[in-house]
C-alpha cells in the first residue's frame, strides 16, 4: 500500500468524526491542485499527494471554528496551524492534522516562467526529480529544484511539526536559510528599491486574495483595508494606497508570519510580496531569535517583551 | 413613473442637488429630523414625489446614506428626513447644524400605491424609527382625508423619550378622523397610553382587515411579529405593505449591492407587500 | 467594410500613429502579468499571450472620480459654509489595441445595466462612447476558455469595432463598425484582401477548436431554484477563500462602491470597483449582513451571470467566458462546474 | 461642526515670537472653523468668559485654545467649555508656547509651526467624540510610605481625618532622619522632644496600622482601588509578644553589631532596640551579627525574654492590603562622603559626616552628648566644617544645592561652642543659603555671637599632621590659600534619593528624575501630587528639604487624600479603550498585551469578544496599537483622531492623486 | 494644508504624554532653543503609537518621524514603552526594503525632567534630516520616474 493509500485509509478511518476533512484534488488542468473537502468516502477517493500540491489548507480552519475538522498538511503548513493554536484562533482538540514527509512543491508561476503559457497545458509527471509538462503538444522536463517552489530550497520542515496522523518516514533534513533573497534585494541602492515597489504595486488590483490567502491575517472580513474607521486607507487605486497596504499586511504578520508564501502565490498578478515578510523574519529571528509557528506555547514576539532587551539598544542619544 | 430630472436620460444620476438644512428637531436621543430646502429655487419648485420614496443624503467627504422623505408632497416647504445614528454618515449629519450644506439626490425608488389605496382602511403600524415613511404616508391621506376610509395608526417605541414626532403626537390623538394609539414597551412614569409590544396591542386593537391595508415598518424583530399578529386577524398578504431598509450606494440599480436575487430594493423596492416578500429569495 | 494587412513590424508605428489621436491602450507584460497599459514606444505590446487582466479599466476604471467637492466660507459668517460640486467625465478619445474578443464583449453586459432608457452613468458613458476596440482572435482556446457556452466565440466581433487576425506576418485587420473604419486608415496599412481568406481559414479554425458547449438555456432558472439550498453553495464555496481576484479580472464584473476623499476644504467622492465576494460589501451600518457568508455571496456571484441578470436583460447571460476567474484563482474554483452542478442539481422540492 | 479657536498671546510669552493674530487669521481658514480670534490671557478669567460668550454667540460645537501645553492648562479649559454647556472632550490645545514660542526666535517660523499645530489640533477635534465618565466606588484608605515625619504627619493627618491609614516603614522604627537628630534650626529646640509626642501619636493612633522593618512589594489597581502587597521582613522576635524592656539588649553578647541608627558612630548588640524611644518600641535581631543565627551557637535572648518573643525560625512574610490612595514619603539618603577622597572621609577617623557628627551631639548618642573626636576619644578643640560635600558638584553628579545644609552647619557650629566654649569653629562654605524665616538671623548669630569663623571657598584636601588635620583651601574672598589645623573634620554631605526610589517608582508607575528624585505632577502648582492619580509625594523623596517644609507636605499630601475621599465614588476617565463588537475577532491580544488585566474575553452570541472593564483601564492604547483591525479603540486617542494629525501635517489630497 | 513655506523639512514627532511631552515642555520652560521643523502629536503612551503611524506619515509626504517615550522601566502604563520598544525597532529594521531610508526614523526616550536632553533629540534629528534632505514624495512624479528607472534595470 502506498503512503497516499495509508493516508486515505486512515482519513476513512477518522471521517465519522469529523465534519470534513480538507486535502487537494486535481484541478482544471493536468497542473493545477486544488482545495478538495471530503466529507464522503467517494470524496477521500480523489485525494491526491503531489508536488501540485501547492495550497497552504491551513488557511482555512479560522473560518471553520467550531466544527471538526482534518486537514492535510505539508511540513510548511503544519507552521500556520502551530501559530493559528498559538495565537488561539483555532481550538486543538477540533482539528486533526494529516501529514506526510515533503519533498518540495512546485512554482506554477516558475513553470509558466519556463513555458511561456499555461493555457494549454495537456500533462504533468512531477516528481521530486523532474517535472515533465506537455504543452500543445510537446514536452518540457524541468530539474525539479528549478521549478520547485523557492521556499522548498530552503526547506527546515519537510516534516510537520505537529500532526495527529503522520504516514511514511519522517524526513529531518534542513536546509540553510541565508535570507540572501533579502540581503541582495537590500544590496540594491535605495532609488532602486523604492523604484521596484512603486512598479511592481502600481499593477496591484487591491483584489486582497494575498490576504485572504494568508494563514495568519484572521481579521479577514474586519480588515482595515476596506475600513473607514480606523480610515488608514483609502479607495483610492494609487500606488501609495495599494503599497500601504502590503505594509500594513506586512506589519501585522511580523513575528507571526510562518512564510507559507500564500500571498505571493495567491496574487494574481505576479507582485513578490514574501520579500517583505522574509525581511521582517529576518530582523524578528536576529532580534528576538524567534520563528513563528515553530512553538505552540510561546507569544509572538510583538506581543511580549523583555525589560531587559538581548539585542536592542537603549538608543540613548 | 421616474419623470424628474436625476433620473432622466442625460442626467448625471450621482450628482446630487445641493440643499440647505433649515430646521434641526432632536427627536429622541438617537433620532435627529433634518428640514432640506434645496438651494436652486427651481429644483424646489420642480421637485416632486410620491409618499414612501427615498433620498440620498450626502454629507460631502463622509459618503451618502439613504432615508425616506418623511414630509408628504401635499407640504413642499422642505424635505425632511429623519435620520438615526448608525453609522459613519449618520454620525456625521448628527454633527450638522442649521445652515450647513448638505447633498440631496432624490427621489429614489418606488412608493406606497396611494392611488390604489383610495377608499380603504388603512392601518398604520410603526415602530421605532419605522414611523418615519409612515408619516409621509399618513400625513397625505390626512391631506387627502376624503379619498380614504378609517385611518389607524398604533405608534410604538422602546420608552418615551424613544417615541420620535413628539410635536405631532397630540394632534394625532386628538383628531377624530383618525384613532391613535401610542405604546411603549415597558411602564414609565407620566405614560398615559398603553403599553406593551406592538404586536400585543395590535391584538388588542383588534382592527377589521375587511377592505382594509395595513401598512407596517420597523425593526426586523417587531416586524415579524406584527406580520404573525395580522395574519391572526385576518389580513392577507397582498393586504400588507412594508418598507425596506437595505445597505445601498448608487440608488439606481447598478451597483450590485441591495439586490435580493433579481429585485434591487433601490428601484424595485423600498416599498413591497408582504405577498412580494414570500416571492422574493431568503436574503434580507 | 474594409480589410487591411499590418505586417508584423508596422505594429508599433501603427500604434504610435493611433496614440497621436487617442489614448491607446495596449497589453504589456509586466513582471509575471500581462496588463493593459498606455501605449509607449519603447515597449512593444504582448499581443500572443492573453492577459492577465480585462480590459475593463479602460472604461471602467478601478477607481474613477465621479466629482469634485469643494466648501468655502462665507466672507461675512466664517460659520456659514457653501458647497460647490464639479463633476469630472473623460470624454478623450481612447482605444484598445489587442484585447480578446470576449473581452471587449464584456461591455455589452455594462450597456444594458449602465445606458439604459431610464439612467445613464454619465461617466461611463463619456468612456464608452469615445473608446474603440481593436479586437484579436483567439486561435486556441485555452483550458479555461469557454467563451462559446456563453453566445461567444473565439472570433467573436459583438464587442469589436475593428477585428484582428494574426497571420505568420502580420495581422489581417477588418473594420466591424464605422467608427472603426478610421483607424484602419494609416498609410502603414496595405490593402488585406488578399489576405482575408488565409485570415478566414484561421477564423475557422479557431472556431472549429473550440470543445462543444453544454448548453445552459436551463441555468437561469435552475440557479435559481437552488436559492434556498444553503448545502449546494456552502459545498460549492468551501474552496473559495472571498478575494476579489475573480471579480476585479473579469470583463463583466460591474459593481462599485462609492466613497469620498476629503482634505482640508476639498474633496472627492470616488466610484471604485467592489466585490460581492468580500464580506463588507453588504454589510450594513447596524451590523446586520445579508450575505454573510462565502456561501451567500458566491451564490450571488454566480446568480448574478447565470441567473438573475439573464431574467432581467432577454437571457444575456453577464458572463463573457474568459476563464480569468478560473485561471488566477488562487484557489482554482471553477465557475463552469458551479454551473454544471447547478444544472445537475435535483429539483428542490418547492419552498 | 463649528469649531472656535483661541489664539493666546500669554502678554508676550507667546505673542513676542509668534504673529498671534495671523494665526487666528490662518485658523478662521480651516475646515469647520466658525470662530477664530487672538486673546491677551487666554486662561484669565475675561478669557474664559469670552471663549463661554463665543461658544454661545456662534454655537460652537468644539474649541481650540492655541496656548501653553495641556499638560499646563487642559483641566482649566476643560472646565471652561463645560461652562459653556459643552463636553470637556471636545475641545483641544494647540501647545504654542513650551512648543514654539519659548524654543525660538524665528517669528515666521514659529508663526508657520503655530499655524500648523492649530491645524492638527482642529483636525483631531473635528474627529472627537463626546465622553461621559463613569463612577465607581472607592476605598477610603490611604498607604503612607515611610515613616519619617513627613510620614508621620500624613499619617497623623489623614487619620484624624477620619480616614484608616496604612503606615509603612523600612527600618525597625519610624522616627526618619529627624531621630537622629540632636537640635533643629532656627529654634535649637530638641529634636526629639517635637518628634516623639508625633511618634507616640501614630503608635496610639486607632486609625492607624503600623508596618515597621516592612517595604512595599508590590502595587496593583487604580486610583481609589489600589491592592498593596508588603513585606514583612524577619525580626526573629514576636513583636506581638515583646515589651521592649531590654533585658535582651543588656545580656546580649555580640556587642560588636553594627549600630545603624547611631551612623555606625558606635556599636550596638545584635538584638537590639535601635533607640530608646523607637516606635514600636520592640527588639529585632541584626542576622548579620546574632550568633544562633550564624554559627547556631548562644540563644541567651531567648533565655532571658520575660514574655519568650523571640523567634529564631522567623521568616519574612507577605501582608496584603487594600487602599484608595498613595503618599509616599521615603525621604532621602546621605552623599556618600568616602567619595571625596581628598577629604579623607572613611579613611581619617576624625573625618565624620554631619549625621554622624549630630550623633555626637546628641545626649542619647553613643557618647551621651559629649563631643569626643571618634579616633581618641579626646575633645577637640578645632572643628572645621566643610559644606556642599555632595551638593552643587557636577563632577559628582550632584548639581543641585541640598538646601539644608548651611543651616545645620550654622547649628552644629553653634552647638559646638555650646557644648565646649573653648572651642573654635570653621565653616568653609560656597554661598550661603537661608531663605528661611529666621535663618538668615541665624546664621548671623553663628558667626557674630558664636565666633564662627566662615570662609568662603573650596578645600583642596584635607591630610593628616600628628594628631591633627590640615585642612587646606582656598578662601576666595581673601584671594589667598588658607590651612586651618583641624581636631576635627565635618562634611556637610548633601542629600541624594533615597536608595531604592526608582524600583519603589516603578511599582508605582510615577516618574523620577535623574537622581531618583520624584516628580511632581506641576513643579508650582502640583507639588504634592505625581502623574499617578492617587498617588501623592511628601517630604524628600521629591527633592531634598528641611523639616518645616516635609511637614508642610505631609499635610498638603493629607489634604489631598482626604479632598480626595471626600465623595463616596470617583469619576473614571472615560479616556478608556472601547471594543467594536461587531470588528473583534476574539484573537484575544489585547487581553494579553493589556498591563493592567483590564480587557476580559467575554461570550457574545456563543463568539468570543473582548471586553474593557471601564474602572481598570488606564487609557494607554497598547490594545489599541496591538488589535490588526483597529477593533478596539482609546477613546479620545483613536486611530482616525491621531490619523486626522498626521493627515493635518502631511497629506496628499486626493486632487493630487487624480490622473 | 500646511502652511509650510519656509526652508524646514516636514518631520513628525509622536511623544507620549506623561514622559517626553512634558520633556518637550521642560525644554521650553528651560528656553532651549531648537529647529522648528518638528511638529509633535501628543499620545498617551509609546505603546499607543503603531508603527504604522510612522509609515503612514513617512508616505504621506514627511521627511522625518521621531518618536519619543518614556524610559524603559519608567512607562506611566509600566508596560507600553517595553512593546513600543520591539515594535519601533522592528519597524525601523524595515525600512530599508521599502526603499525608505530608516535615518528617516528616529525613536528615543526622554524624561519629563530631560529638556535639555529633548533639545539636544531635536537637534540632533533636524540636522540629520536636513542632510538627507526632503523624501521622496510618493506621488505620480516618482511613479513616472521609477517605471523608467525599471526600464533601465
Amino acid at each position: 500500500m502506498s503512503n497516499l493509500d495509508t493516508l486515505k485509509a486512515k482519513i476513512k478511518e477518522r471521517l465519522p468524526d469529523l465534519d470534513m476533512v480538507v486535502g487537494w484534488e486535481q484541478g482544471f488542468d493536468p497542473l493545477r491542485a486544488t482545495p478538495l473537502f471530503m466529507r464522503t468516502e467517494e470524496d477521500v477517493d480523489r485525494l491526491i499527494w503531489n508536488p501540485l500540491c501547492v495550497h497552504n489548507l491551513a488557511t482555512y480552519l479560522p473560518g471553520l471554528k467550531g466544527r471538526k475538522v482534518g486537514v492535510v498538511v505539508k511540513g510548511c503548513d503544519s507552521r500556520s496551524i502551530i501559530e493559528l493554536l498559538q495565537e488561539k484562533l483555532i481550538n486543538r482538540d477540533d482539528i486533526v492534522v494529516f501529514s506526510m514527509p515533503c519533498e518540495g512543491v512546485v512554482s506554477v508561476r516558475k513553470i509558466q516562467n519556463r513555458i511561456g503559457s499555461l493555457d494549454y497545458v495537456e500533462s504533468v509527471e512531477a516528481d521530486t526529480g523532474t517535472v515533465k509538462v506537455t504543452v500543445d503538444g510537446s514536452s518540457q522536463s524541468f530539474g525539479f529544484p528549478d521549478v520547485a517552489a523557492s521556499k522548498c530550497g530552503r526547506c527546515q520542515y519537510h516534516t510537520a511539526l505537529l500532526s495527529d496522523e503522520f504516514v511514511g518516514e519522517p524526513n529531518n533534513e534542513k536546509a540553510e536559510d541565508d535570507y540572501s533573497d533579502v540581503t541582495s534585494f537590500e544590496a540594491r541602492p535605495q532609488e532602486e528599491r523604492l523604484a521596484f515597489w512603486m512598479t511592481e504595486m502600481q499593477r496591484c488590483i487591491q483584489c486582497y486574495a494575498c490576504r485572504n490567502a494568508c494563514p495568519l491575517c484572521v481579521c479577514r472580513d474586519h480588515c482595515v483595508a476596506q475600513s473607514r474607521d480606523p480610515h488608514w486607507m483609502t479607495q483610492e487605486n494609487s500606488t501609495q494606497n495599494k503599497w500601504f497596504f502590503q505594509v500594513i499586511h506586512a506589519m501585522h504578520l511580523a513575528g507571526r508570519c510562518t512564510e507559507c508564501g500564500e500571498c505571493e502565490r495567491a496574487c494574481p498578478v505576479g507582485i513578490p510580496l514574501l520579500l517583505l515578510k522574509r525581511k521582517l523574519n529576518k530582523e524578528i529571528e536576529e532580534l528576538f531569535d524567534y520563528k513563528a509557528g515553530t512553538l505552540i506555547d510561546s507569544t509572538p514576539p510583538l506581543q511580549a517583551f523583555k525589560v531587559e532587551e538581548d539585542n536592542i539598544n537603549e538608543r540613548g542619544w | 413613473m421616474l419623470q424628474n430630472t436625476q433620473t432622466a436620460k442625460d442626467a448625471n444620476p450621482y450628482l446630487p442637488s445641493i440643499g440647505t438644512i433649515v430646521e434641526i428637531i432632536e427627536e429622541t436621543p438617537n433620532i435627529k429630523t433634518f428640514r432640506v430646502v434645496l438651494n436652486s429655487e427651481g429644483d424646489m419648485k420642480n421637485f416632486t414625489f410620491h409618499p414612501g420614496q427615498v433620498g440620498q443624503l450626502s454629507v460631502f467627504g463622509t459618503g451618502e446614506s439613504t432615508f425616506v422623505i418623511n414630509s408628504p408632497p401635499t407640504r413642499m416647504d422642505y424635505l425632511q428626513f429623519s435620520v438615526m445614528k448608525a453609522g459613519e454618515v449618520t454620525a456625521m449629519l448628527h454633527t450638522l447644524s442649521v445652515g450647513d450644506q448638505i447633498g440631496v439626490r432624490a427621489p429614489l425608488g418606488n412608493w406606497f400605491p396611494y392611488e390604489e389605496l383610495k377608499g380603504k382602511d388603512i392601518v398604520f403600524i410603526g415602530g421605532g424609527i419605522g414611523m418615519a415613511p409612515l408619516r409621509t404616508l399618513l400625513l397625505y391621506m390626512l391631506d387627502n382625508r376624503a379619498d380614504y376610509g378609517k385611518i389607524t395608526l398604533l405608534y410604538g417605541a422602546r420608552s418615551p423619550e424613544d417615541m420620535a414626532f413628539k410635536y405631532e403626537l397630540p394632534d394625532w390623538l386628538e383628531r377624530d378622523d383618525m384613532e391613535t394609539t401610542l405604546t411603549i414597551d415597558a411602564e414609565a412614569p407620566g405614560w398615559e397610553h398603553s403599553v406593551g409590544l406592538i404586536p400585543n396591542v395590535l391584538q388588542e386593537m383588534n382592527p377589521s382587515s375587511e377592505n382594509c391595508m395595513a401598512i407596517t415598518c420597523g425593526p426586523p424583530i417587531m416586524i415579524k411579529f406584527t406580520l404573525q399578529a395580522l395574519a391572526k386577524l385576518g389580513f392577507k398578504d397582498d393586504q400588507i405593505l412594508t418598507t425596506l431598509e437595505k445597505r445601498m450606494k448608487c440608488g439606481v440599480g447598478i451597483c450590485g449591492r441591495c439586490n435580493i436575487g433579481t429585485k434591487y430594493v433601490c428601484v424595485d423596492g423600498p416599498v413591497f407587500t408582504y405577498a412580494q416578500l414570500k416571492e422574493l429569495p431568503n436574503e434580507l | 467594410m474594409a480589410v487591411k494587412f499590418l505586417a508584423k513590424d508596422n505594429l508599433v508605428p501603427w500604434l504610435a500613429e493611433l496614440a497621436e489621436t487617442h489614448r491607446t491602450i495596449v497589453p504589456k507584460r509586466e513582471g509575471e502579468a500581462v496588463v493593459f497599459r498606455p501605449f509607449a514606444k519603447e515597449e512593444a505590446p504582448e499581443l500572443s499571450a492573453r492577459p492577465t487582466e480585462s480590459p475593463k479599466s479602460a472604461i471602467f476604471p478601478q477607481c474613477d472620480t465621479l466629482m469634485s467637492f469643494r466648501y468655502t466660507k462665507d466672507e461675512e459668517d466664517p460659520g456659514k459654509v457653501l458647497l460647490d460640486l464639479r463633476e469630472m467625465k473623460d470624454e478623450s478619445p481612447a482605444v484598445v489595441v489587442g484585447c480578446r474578443s470576449c473581452d471587449a464583449a464584456g461591455f455589452n453586459t455594462f450597456d444594458r445595466v449602465y445606458m439604459t432608457d431610464k439612467i445613464t452613468d454619465q461617466n461611463y458613458r463619456a468612456r464608452r462612447e469615445n473608446t474603440l476596440f481593436v479586437t484579436i482572435i483567439c486561435e486556441k482556446p485555452a483550458t479555461t476558455c469557454f467563451c462559446n457556452w456563453v453566445g461567444g466565440s473565439p472570433t467573436d466581433t459583438s464587442g469589436a469595432d475593428v477585428r484582428m487576425t494574426p497571420l505568420e506576418d502580420g495581422w489581417v485587420l477588418e473594420s466591424i463598425t464605422e467608427k472603426g473604419e478610421p483607424l484602419l486608415s494609416s498609410t502603414l496599412l496595405k490593402d488585406g484582401d488578399d489576405r482575408a481568406g488565409d485570415a478566414e481559414k484561421i477564423r475557422q479554425q479557431a472556431k472549429e477548436r473550440m470543445p462543444e458547449a453544454p448548453d445552459l438555456s436551463e441555468a437561469p432558472g435552475k440557479v435559481l431554484a437552488l436559492f434556498e439550498n444553503n448545502d449546494f453553495w456552502e459545498a460549492e464555496s468551501a474552496k473559495c477563500i472571498s478575494c476579489g481576484a475573480c471579480t476585479y479580472l473579469c470583463p463583466t464584473c460591474y459593481c462599485f462602491n462609492i466613497t469620498d476623499e476629503s482634505s482640508g476644504m476639498e474633496g472627492v467622492r470616488l466610484r471604485t470597483w467592489d466585490n460581492c465576494m468580500s464580506h463588507q460589501f453588504t454589510m450594513e451600518a447596524s451590523g446586520h449582513n445579508p450575505r454573510p457568508t462565502k456561501a451567500h455571496r458566491l451564490k450571488n456571484r454566480v446568480g448574478h451571470k447565470f441567473s438573475y441578470y439573464p431574467n432581467i436583460h432577454d437571457g444575456n447571460i453577464s458572463c463573457v467566458g474568459c476563464g480569468r476567474c478560473i485561471k488566477s484563482c488562487p484557489v482554482s474554483v471553477d465557475i463552469r462546474s458551479i454551473v454544471l452542478h447547478a444544472i445537475a442539481a435535483p429539483a428542490e422540492t418547492e419552498k | 461642526m463649528k469649531i472656535g479657536v483661541f489664539v493666546c498671546h500669554c502678554g508676550s510669552n507667546i505673542a513676542g515670537t509668534v504673529n498671534v493674530g495671523s494665526v487666528a487669521e490662518e485658523a478662521l481658514k480651516l475646515p469647520s472653523v466658525a470662530f477664530a480670534s487672538d486673546t491677551m490671557y487666554a486662561c484669565s478669567e475675561p478669557g474664559q468668559d469670552a471663549i463661554i460668550e463665543a461658544i454661545k454667540e456662534h454655537r460652537l460645537d468644539g474649541v481650540v485654545v492655541a496656548s501653553c501645553s495641556p499638560r499646563m492648562h487642559e483641566p482649566t479649559f476643560r472646565k471652561t467649555v463645560e461652562r459653556a454647556g459643552l463636553n470637556r472632550y471636545m475641545f483641544e490645545m494647540a501647545n504654542i508656547r513650551e512648543h514654539v514660542s519659548w524654543i525660538g526666535k524665528d517669528k515666521d517660523a514659529n508663526t508657520r509651526k503655530a499655524v500648523d499645530l492649530v491645524a492638527m489640533a482642529v483636525a483631531k477635534l473635528t474627529q472627537d467624540r463626546e465622553l461621559t465618565p463613569k463612577t465607581f466606588d472607592i476605598n477610603k484608605r490611604v498607604l503612607v510610605i515611610g515613616g519619617g515625619v513627613a510620614g508621620i504627619q500624613a499619617a497623623l493627618d489623614c487619620a484624624d481625618g477620619g480616614l484608616e491609614v496604612v503606615l509603612v516603614e523600612k527600618t525597625s522604627s519610624i522616627g526618619g532622619k529627624m531621630s537622629k537628630l540632636d537640635k533643629t534650626f532656627p529654634t535649637v529646640d530638641c529634636s526629639s522632644c517635637i518628634l516623639g509626642p508625633k511618634m507616640v501619636d501614630v503608635a496610639q493612633h486607632p486609625n492607624i496600622t503600623l508596618y515597621a522593618s516592612s517595604e512595599v512589594a508590590d502595587v496593583k489597581g487604580y486610583v481609589g482601588n489600589f491592592n498593596v502587597s508588603i513585606n514583612r521582613k524577619a525580626t526573629y522576635v514576636d513583636w506581638a509578644a515583646c515589651t521592649g524592656c531590654g533585658l535582651c539588649m543588656e545580656k546580649c553578647p555580640s556587642k560588636k553589631s553594627r549600630d545603624v541608627f547611631n551612623e555606625e558612630i558606635g556599636t550596638t548588640t545584635a538584638i537590639n532596640i535601635p533607640f530608646p524611644q523607637a516606635i514600636p518600641k520592640k527588639a529585632s535581631i541584626d542576622p548579620e551579627f546574632c550568633l544562633k543565627l550564624t554559627k547556631g551557637k548562644c540563644g541567651v535572648c531567648e533565655k532571658v525574654c520575660p514574655t519568650n518573643a523571640i523567634r529564631f525560625e522567623q521568616k519574612q512574610e507577605t501582608a496584603e492590603e487594600a487602599v484608595g490612595a498613595i503618599i509616599t514619603a521615603t525621604g532621602y539618603d546621605l552623599f556618600d562622603y568616602t567619595r571625596y577622597e581628598e577629604y579623607g572621609g572613611g579613611r581619617y577617623a576624625d573625618v565624620i559626616t554631619s549625621l554622624q557628627y549630630e550623633r555626637l551631639l546628641s545626649a542619647s548618642g553613643p557618647t551621651g552628648g559629649h563631643i569626643k573626636r571618634p579616633s581618641d576619644g579626646k575633645e577637640p578643640k578645632d572643628v572645621v566644617f566643610i559644606q556642599c560635600v555632595g551638593s552643587r558638584d557636577k563632577s559628582v553628579d550632584r548639581p543641585y544645592c541640598s538646601g539644608f545644609c548651611c543651616m545645620y552647619t550654622a547649628k552644629q557650629a553653634i552647638l559646638t561652642k555650646d557644648h565646649l566654649p573653648e572651642s573654635q569653629s570653621y565653616v568653609f562654605y560656597m554661598d550661603i543659603r537661608a531663605p528661611g524665616k529666621l535663618y538668615d538671623e541665624f546664621t548671623r548669630r553663628a558667626m557674630e555671637e558664636y565666633g564662627t569663623k566662615y570662609i568662603r571657598g573650596r578645600v583642596a584636601m584635607v591630610y593628616p599632621k600628628g594628631d591633627k588635620y590640615i585642612v587646606r583651601g582656598a578662601d576666595t574672598l581673601m584671594g589667598a590659600q588658607v590651612e586651618v589645623e583641624a581636631d576635627l573634620v565635618v562634611l556637610a554631605v548633601g542629600a541624594e534619593a533615597a536608595k531604592g526610589a526608582p524600583q519603589l517608582a516603578e511599582k508605582l508607575r510615577i516618574s523620577y528624575d535623574a537622581y531618583g528624585f520624584y516628580m511632581e505632577s506641576h513643579p508650582k502648582l502640583r507639588p504634592v501630587e505625581t502623574n499617578t492619580a492617587g498617588v501623592f509625594l511628601a517630604g524628600s523623596c521629591q527633592g531634598p528639604k528641611d523639616i518645616p517644609t516635609s511637614v508642610g507636605q505631609g499635610s498638603a499630601a493629607a489634604a489631598k487624600v482626604l479632598a480626595l475621599f471626600s465623595k463616596d465614588q470617583l469619576e473614571s476617565d472615560p479616556q478608556v479603550s472601547v471594543v467594536d463588537i461587531k470588528r473583534c475577532v476574539g484573537c484575544g491580544k489585547c487581553i494579553q498585551t493589556c498591563p493592567f488585566g483590564a480587557i476580559e474575553e467575554m461570550d457574545f452570541r456563543g463568539m468570543p469578544k473582548a471586553n474593557v472593564i471601564e474602572t481598570i483601564c488606564q487609557g494607554c492604547g497598547i490594545c489599541t496599537s496591538t488589535c490588526p483591525q483597529g477593533a478596539i479603540q482609546l477613546q479620545h486617542f483613536t486611530d482616525n483622531q491621531i490619523l486626522a494629525e498626521v493627515n493635518a501635517i502631511c497629506q496628499q489630497t486626493p486632487a493630487q492623486n487624480l490622473k | 494644508m500646511s502652511a509650510n513655506t519656509g526652508s524646514e523639512l516636514k518631520i513628525v514627532g509622536f511623544l507620549c504624554n506623561w514622559c517626553s511631552y512634558g520633556g518637550a515642555d521642560t525644554a521650553g520652560v528651560g528656553r532651549f532653543q531648537q529647529p522648528t521643523d518638528l511638529r509633535i502629536i501628543r499620545v498617551p503612551c509609546s505603546g499607543r503609537i503603531d508603527p504604522l503611524f510612522v509609515l503612514k506619515s513617512l508616505f504621506n509626504g514627511a521627511d522625518g518621524v521621531l518618536v519619543s517615550g518614556c524610559h524603559p522601566r519608567d512607562c506611566h502604563y509600566a508596560e507600553g514603552n517595553f512593546y513600543a520598544r520591539r515594535r519601533l525597532e522592528v519597524l525601523k529594521r524595515f525600512l530599508p526594503i521599502l526603499g525608505i531610508d530608516e535615518r528617516r526614523f528616529e525613536y528615543t526616550w526622554v524624561s519629563a525632567s530631560e529638556g535639555q536632553k529633548w533639545k539636544t533629540v531635536v537637534q540632533t534629528f533636524t540636522e540629520r534630516i536636513h542632510e538627507l534632505g526632503p523624501a521622496p514624495k510618493l506621488d505620480q512624479c516618482l511613479m513616472e520616474r521609477a517605471q523608467a528607472m525599471a526600464m533601465a534595470v
